[in-house]
């Protein structure tokens, strides 16, 4: 069977589901994608809106190449792909077996679903009956009832049920006698006896003639649906779609808090006016409730004050949530923004938040926006809801305190709650039954150091079902997955679909081309390494060039900060330096690349000087270097042979790294015992804390960080201060740790962490940009003085250590992201095509970027985003030919005048001047057939098949003669 | 209402557009593309929103493929108006097409008059793939924009 | 109250040092959201809120716990420990800070302090709390001869209804008093 | 359905028509209530307030007495203050068993022990939820009809322990009014705190905190309570005339019970205007 095609389930057709399909897909292998409701798109068909872009994009997630195997449409109108096979409104019934090879079996909901397994109870006790009857017809099972069994006969001759649940002991004719009369009338009845009395003998007499099981009485409502839902499974299984699959991918994300089952204080679905974040999003949504205009739902006024609380079934204990759910913070700023901005009757948007977690690289800017367009931000939790006042319903009135105590309030036409996102019951089920080891509130917990795997080889996860997720780290754990499953269908020796078995109808069609067959991947820190790896494993070659004389970069120092990280970066550099098709380039520096995108050839040279090696590149950003010119070929560093080596690739990853930014604080800084948290980390490392009286420490967040000049946040440091805090609190624990901070950024179940940190008393101090606790050092040592908020007096400590949270600087310079036609964004990172629905690649998708001069983040996102890098290598390099798509655009040379217009109008750098024979060429693989070259071209030389003047004219023609 | 879209590969139907003297039904090309408003068209469709047929969709993948030409010939074919519409800047799925629309808009804006046509004919919006709603609503304001207008004498003058 | 002056008095008992710790560390997640004080019925009536008397136990500021008549004004309502999202045992807490400062004889508490002792006393002597000896007993321990009359209206009222018993049947003095002293050797 | 009746201290003294009214009430159900034998305080709120052990040993020795009489029975408690404490020392006591053992060693003193595994419940859980409320829609006759009552829950029943209604905004008293025939006044005061122990110490708090209840309680003819504390502060911080009843006393006139057999004319507010709209 070495000739199968390579198959992988998808479960859930969510963003995460799509993403890892079309991953998969695109790389050639088979996808089966199961979806429980009636269509793909999960959470974000609902949302029309992201930030930080304050628009869709969705559609960016569709391959660029080979577009002619999927429908080129919005993703709202559906998804197509040739490799794919999608079943919404599908149940997964079962799934056995091991990596290679697992059978599943699943069910379209149209084919029998519950309502389809009619039940019957026989009992002569009337409680029975009403009670069974209650709780299995609550669960959709049609259920009948009788109360003898020459009833139930009777029911039974009328009708065919499934189901037959009887009690045992019964005045006239006894369950173990109905039990054989109605498998004469109907051999298949599923019989499950009742008993009051354990009488175990008689039901196992009774399973002898045919009964199924038996139930103890008194029942626990569970008991008896979990025995009925197996009949009903096994009884469905036979209808059930059965496949076999080398892999699975569990995407089936995560559910959002109900606010008003329970305890419901802000009054979720009373008071008129308090709806939940999803409802709000269709309220703006033009094609919602109110349309174009944004209402009231109960009054149908205007709307023009708006309160957003956040923290609802998120980081509150009394909903059994002690973390965080990451999203909700940048959902409500986006919600306020754009209320804000669309309409200017809002005269009010007003966001209660208790930490505002903007997390990340894009998200302290996008609320700063939000700021500015006057969206008020209150630190304060609102505890309650109460309905308005009778004379005016539908004002809610908003009580809350602010800092120093005092009691503030506010009416709001609306309030828009944030609810957190919790595991579901498909989740909880699903990973029951495969035995996966979930964290301790039902997500799944993922390996450590392999990010998507779960402890069932062969079964991976993406998205919300390893805990709150946002669009970005969803898309890119889908990546990463995608690239799990591929690992498993190449070790499993399967193929991938290579040549579309199309007949080629039109001669236009330009011919196949390849890539050249292999990697660079530039940076030898982590990110570089699991890149580099991931790919040499599916049998690709990679140059992995280091600048400096060692692999492991930040690693190196944070390997004790993190838990079994020491012995996973000698692994994974065991790894690397034994590999056989990766070639590791120490001490190298790329000088320049040649050749077109896809098929580059590119000079490697040595670093001379080690001191130099070590700092960062970013030094060379705003030094203007000679750049080649757009659209020919990189200039030449000299005549003649250049020296160098030269490597001939057709994808490169971008993995230079970053590094702790330098300190800019106004007070002296080098004092004694001022720290960066690196050089923190390390003193903590060597036991090189002194340890004499009782240690006083002080941390600063967010030093330099998320104020003009470094806009972002770098989201490592929160964490790496707690740890620090605990690893102090824990070695000495009379020592008093306090953490300045604007807000804690422990998205996600790393507010557990907060927590304990909290518990193990380390005190926390927020203070406001602008009201930065004050820092003085002398040769004696340092003290901080600041005023608390809460208390509203003024502190003061001296601290025998002062930490600073810098942040982190990406190390990418301008000029090597431009080599390769990307660039950096606002913040000196790698200039993602799009932030949330390609953020791995630079617009040419053969340019990738994985690790923290990609973004900030820790190791874990970092060992994501490079496998996530490494999924989109394997699927380009892994295709022998690119047939490009019959919409590819043309030149008529003929025609061409080489004016260059057309190359400055294509968004995707698919066009050039072919040095060699002077004329224009367009590169096949980075056209999308948009057409905007036809339309640029003054001489009708750039054609696209199908929207060239001539049909187009025609077509104009025909629209305004219609009948 | 249903609204024949018309896709470059169709066949062209040959008629004569409607140019009635008393009651003045304009006729309207709308150039839509195929990822953001042609997707809000298709939710209208959907969600049986009623809007007039006198526009006449004409699915383009970018607005940025939106050639001058096009619109000329358009108003040159009869057309009384004609509509460019859109992804939302910073939408668009090929990067910056519709930036490329509203740039060439604005230019054939100041060229139209010089051809007899009020540039208060040539229109350029941004209509989201979830903006149903605000696609009929916008086709039905923009016909009635038109009739406001009158009929477009670009057809009847024999030379350009 | 100066702040070495509650400090003197605690580092001479360390069993109520150690009780202060113990609710410092029940109250160590608070992240000093402010549902507690939004939620308190009474918070209009304290000289601070409960949040910053929280953030007060965790600073380790004694002397603005107390010198503060926050935890004394606590109603044991329970909305602030239904609503804290850290699910704090917040009622619970306010209970021990009074505790702690009963036992360190505050001159500001004195009112209270005899109120309870009072009825300690009252419960110890009889089982049952008898209300009228109970007041009685009040009044002359706090030696302030405008607190009984403020109580005298409500006396008058009781007194009409019938619900003033000056002579219940007793059921003879020390009724709890071994069970005190066994749960007071029990607690050493 | 029995039980074992806890009146409590309040209820010996200021607020023995509460007393009065339940005992009868219950004798009107059907329901027998068995006073448990030489019951003591429970510690009320100052115990708690001075002595952390203290504060379970009193109310352990209750359910202790409780659990001597081997019958099993629930222990119904009018007073709020009360069930809380009894409750909070039997989940205490349950979940702790060092603490049990400890609390043991005490109560040996009285040649008692306790084991907690009697259940507490509150006279508001025991009418709502075994079955009273049918029985007194059958036995009303819809006397209440002309009334309209706030009814008034309190703190303590409801909160920490979330037992049998919504702890902030409980309802479980509706039924129980509709049964009678009355209307039940839609406000959101119900489970707002009157100052309860506070309001002794410090009437100025409980002055305005009823204030603010009573406000709003205008258009009702009458207040219900389920607790002596609340009751109390009810009717002696009123600025208007407020009628306020114990739910039992509520309950017996609309089963058509004597309002002298109910302790009627021992409530401090004049509680005239409900007894004069009882329909006879």
């Amino acid at each position: 069977m070495t000739e199968q095609i390579g198959k992988t389930l998808v479960i859930g057709g969510g963003i995460s589901g799509i993403r890892a399909s079309l991953d998969l897909a695109q790389a050639g292998y088979q996808v089966l994608l199961l979806e429980q409701s009636d269509r793909v798109g999960g959470l974000l068909s609902q949302l029309d809106t992201q930030f930080p872009t304050s628009t869709c994009g969705m559609c960016r997630m569709l391959p660029m190449m080979e577009r002619d195997r999927l429908d080129q449409q919005c993703l709202r109108r559906g998804l197509s792909h040739d490799n794919i096979e999608i079943c919404v409104s599908t149940d997964l019934i079962s799934l056995t077996g091991e990596p290679g090879n697992f059978s599943v079996s699943f069910l379209s909901q149209t084919d029998g679903g519950r309502d389809d397994c009619p039940v019957l109870v026989v009992d002569d006790e009337k409680i029975v009956r009403d009670s069974m009857k209650e709780w299995l017809s609550e669960e959709g099972y049609p259920v009948q009832t009788a109360d003898s069994a020459a009833q139930a006969l009777n029911l039974l001759a009328e009708g065919s049920f499934k189901v037959m649940l009887t009690d045992i002991k019964m005045p006239g004719m006894d369950g173990v006698t109905l039990l054989t009369r109605a498998k004469e009338i109907q051999p298949d009845l599923a019989v499950v006896m009742m008993t009051a009395y354990a009488a175990v003998d008689t039901a196992v007499e009774a399973m002898k003639q045919g009964a199924l099981d038996y139930l103890v009485k008194p029942f626990d409502p569970d008991a008896v649906l979990q025995m009925v839902d197996r009949i009903f499974k096994d009884a469905v299984a036979e209808n059930a779609r059965k496949d076999t699959v080398d892999a699975v991918i569990l995407a089936s994300g995560a559910t959002f808090f109900q606010p008003n089952p329970g305890i419901n204080p802000y009054g979720y679905g009373q008071i008129p006016g308090v709806v939940t974040n999803l409802e709000f999003e269709r309220m703006l949504s033009h094609a919602g409730p109110g349309g174009m205009d944004l209402v009231h739902p109960v009054t149908g006024r205007p709307v023009t004050r708006i309160a957003w609380f956040q923290c609802v079934g998120s980081r509150d204990i009394q909903t059994g949530t002690p973390f965080c759910s990451s999203t909700c913070c940048m959902i409500s700023v986006k919600q306020s923004l754009l209320a804000k901005t669309m309409y200017p009757q809002v005269t009010e948007a007003c966001v209660f938040y208790m930490d505002l977690r903007t997390w990340g690289k894009a998200s302290d800017d996008y609320a700063r926006q939000a700021k500015k367009a006057g969206v008020r931000f209150v630190r304060a939790r609102v505890h309650s809801l109460a309905p308005g006042l009778k004379e005016s319903d539908t004002e809610i009135p908003v009580v809350w305190l602010d800092p120093s105590g005092d009691r503030r309030q506010s009416l709001f036409d609306l309030v828009v709650l944030a609810p957190g996102q919790h595991p579901d019951a498909f989740l909880s089920g699903f990973a029951k039954d495969q035995e996966l080891t979930t964290d301790d509130w039902g997500f799944v917990r993922p390996e450590p150091f392999l990010p998507g795997h779960t402890s069932r080889s062969g079964i991976f996860v993406c998205g919300g079902t390893t805990g709150p997720k946002d669009i970005h780290d969803s898309v890119t754990g889908a990546s990463a997955a995608a690239l799990s499953a591929m690992q498993v269908m190449a070790s499993a020796g399967r193929q991938t679909v290579q040549n579309p078995e199309k007949a080629e109808s039109s001669g236009l069609r330009p011919a196949g081309v390849s890539l050249f067959p292999g990697a660079l991947v530039i940076g030898g820190g982590i990110a570089g390494m699991a890149a580099a790896l991931a790919i040499a494993d599916q049998g690709f070659d990679v140059d992995l060039v280091e600048k400096t004389d060692h692999l492991g970069g930040n690693l190196v120092w944070l390997q004790t900060a993190v838990e079994g990280a020491g012995s996973f970066l000698e692994e994974q550099t065991a790894a690397v330096q034994a590999h056989d098709r990766i070639r590791i380039h120490t001490r190298t520096r790329v000088a320049d690349t040649m050749g077109r995108p896809g098929q580059w050839v590119t000079r490697l040279t040595p670093v001379k000087d080690t001191a130099v090696a070590d700092t960062p590149e970013t030094t060379n950003a705003d030094r203007p270097e000679p750049l080649a010119e757009k659209g020919s070929p990189s200039n030449r560093s000299s005549r003649g042979k250049p020296p160098g080596l030269q490597v001939r690739h057709g994808v490169v990853v971008l993995a230079v790294g970053g590094a702790e930014a330098a300190p800019n604080l106004p007070v002296p800084d080098k004092g004694p015992g001022i720290y960066t948290q690196q050089q923190f980390q390390q003193a903590l490392d060597q036991d090189a804390i002194d340890t004499g009286s009782p240690l006083q420490v002080a941390m600063f967040q967010c030093q330099g960080s998320r104020e003009p000049g470094r806009e972002y946040c770098s989201r490592t440091c929160c964490p790496r201060s707690l740890d620090q805090a605990l690893r102090l609190k824990a070695d000495h624990p009379d020592s008093r740790v306090v953490i300045f901070y604007r807000d804690m950024m422990t998205p996600g179940l790393s507010e557990a962490v907060y927590t304990e940190a909290r518990k193990a008393g380390v005190v926390f101090v927020p203070y406001e940009p602008g009201n930065t606790p004050e820092l003085a050092a002398d040769d004696t040592g340092c003290r901080v003085t600041w005023t608390d908020p809460i208390l509203g007096r003024a502190m003061e400590m001296p601290a025998d250590y002062v930490v600073l949270a810098t942040g982190i600087q990406p190390g990418l310079s301008r000029n090597l992201a431009r080599m390769f036609g990307a660039d950096l964004d606002g913040s000196g990172f790698f200039d993602q095509a799009d932030i949330k629905w390609r953020p791995v690649e630079a617009i040419d998708p053969r340019v990738l970027a994985c690790g923290i001069c990609l973004e900030p983040g820790n190791l874990a996102l970092t060992l994501a985003s490079a496998r996530a890098a490494a999924a989109k290598a394997v699927s380009l390099l892994s295709r022998e030919t690119f047939f490009p798509g019959k919409d590819t655009a043309r030149v008529r040379s003929a025609f061409c005048s080489l004016c260059r217009i057309c190359i400055d109008a294509c968004p995707f750098n698919a066009r050039f001047v072919d040095p060699e024979t002077r004329t224009l060429k367009v590169d096949p693989l980075a056209c999308q057939g948009c057409g905007i070259c036809a339309a640029a071209c003054p001489s009708g030389a750039a054609v696209v098949a199908g929207r060239s003047l001539a049909p187009m004219m025609d077509t104009i023609h025909a629209a305004l003669n219609q009948p | 209402m249903t609204q024949t879209v018309m896709e470059p590969e169709q066949e062209s139907p040959s008629n004569t557009p409607s140019l009635n003297a008393d009651a003045f039904e304009p006729v309207a090309v709308a150039f839509v593309c195929n990822w953001c408003t042609y997707t809000a068209a298709d939710l209208a469709g959907t969600s049986r929103l009623t809007y007039p047929d006198n526009v006449r969709l004409v699915r383009v993948m970018c607005t940025g493929m939106v050639d001058p030409q096009y619109v000329i010939k358009a108003f040159l074919e009869g057309a009384d108006a004609v509509l460019v519409s859109g992804c939302h800047p910073g939408d668009c799925h090929y990067i910056n097409g519709n930036y490329k629309a509203r740039r060439r808009i604005k230019l054939l804006k100041q060229i139209l008059p010089r051809f007899g046509i009020d540039a208060e004919r040539l229109r350029l919006t941004w209509i989201g793939a979830s903006d149903g709603i605000e696609f009929a609503k916008t086709m039905t304001r923009f016909v009635e924009e038109i009739k406001g207008l009158g009929p477009c004498q670009a057809r009847l003058q024999p030379v350009i | 109250m100066l702040q070495t002056d509650i400090q003197e008095k605690l580092a001479a008992r360390p069993d109520l040092t150690r009780h202060l710790a113990q609710v410092k560390e029940q109250m160590a997640t608070c992240i000093q959201c402010g549902t507690c004080s939004s939620s308190c019925p009474n918070a209009g009536f304290m000289d601070m809120t409960p949040r910053r008397m929280w953030r007060a136990v965790l600073m380790d500021r004694v002397d603005m716990v107390f010198s503060s008549q926050t935890f004394m004004l606590c109603a044991s309502c329970y909305v602030c420990t239904l609503r804290c999202p850290r699910g704090l045992p917040l009622t619970g807490a306010m209970a021990e800070l009074k505790q702690v400062a009963f036992g360190l004889d505050l001159p500001r508490f004195r009112r209270s302090t005899l109120f309870y002792k009072a009825f300690m006393d009252n419960i110890r002597q009889y089982g049952r709390v008898r209300e009228t000896e109970l007041m009685a007993r009040y009044f002359l321990a706090v030696k302030d001869p405008r607190v009984p009359m403020s109580y005298t209206g409500m006396g008058i009222k009781l007194m009409a209804k019938h619900k003033l018993h000056p002579h219940l049947p007793s059921r003879g003095p020390g009724r709890l008093a071994p069970l005190f002293d066994r749960a007071k050797q029990q607690e050493q | 359905m029995d039980y074992l009746y806890y009146p409590g201290c309040s209820l010996e003294g200021t607020a023995q028509e509460y007393d009065i009214s339940c005992r009868a009430l219950f004798e009107a159900l059907g329901d027998r209530l068995t006073e448990i034998p030489d019951w003591t305080c429970c510690g009320a709120t100052a115990a708690q307030c001075v002595d952390q052990f203290l504060s379970v040993v009193l109310p352990a020795r209750n359910l202790a007495l409780a659990e001597k009489t081997e019958t099993g029975q629930d222990v119904l408690v009018p007073c709020s203050a009360c069930y809380l404490n009894l409750k909070k020392a039997r989940q205490d006591l349950w979940e702790n068993n060092p603490l049990r053992a400890q609390v043991n060693q005490v109560l040996a003193e009285d040649g008692l022990a306790v084991n907690a595994s009697v259940r507490v419940r509150h006279l508001l859980d025991v009418l709502t939820r075994d079955g009273a409320v049918d029985r007194v829609a059958q036995l009303s006759e819809n006397r209440m009809k002309d009334l309209v009552i706030a009814p008034y829950y309190g703190c303590q029943c409801l909160r920490p322990y979330v037992e049998f209604d919504d702890p902030e905004q409980p309802r479980s008293m509706d039924a129980l009014i509709r049964a009678t025939g009355a209307d039940v006044l839609a406000w959101d005061m119900g489970a707002v705190c009157c100052g309860a122990s506070t309001a002794t110490t410090k009437p100025q708090v409980g002055k305005e905190l009823v204030g603010r209840i009573l406000d709003q309680a205008k258009t009702a003819h009458a207040v219900v309570t389920v607790c002596p504390m609340c009751q109390m502060n009810l009717e002696r911080f009123q600025s208007r005339s407020v009628p306020v009843v114990y739910l039992p006393q509520f309950l017996g006139l609309a089963l058509g019970m004597p309002a002298k057999a109910l302790g009627c004319d021992m409530n401090l507010s004049d509680i005239k205007p409900v007894l004069s709209r009882v329909v006879p």
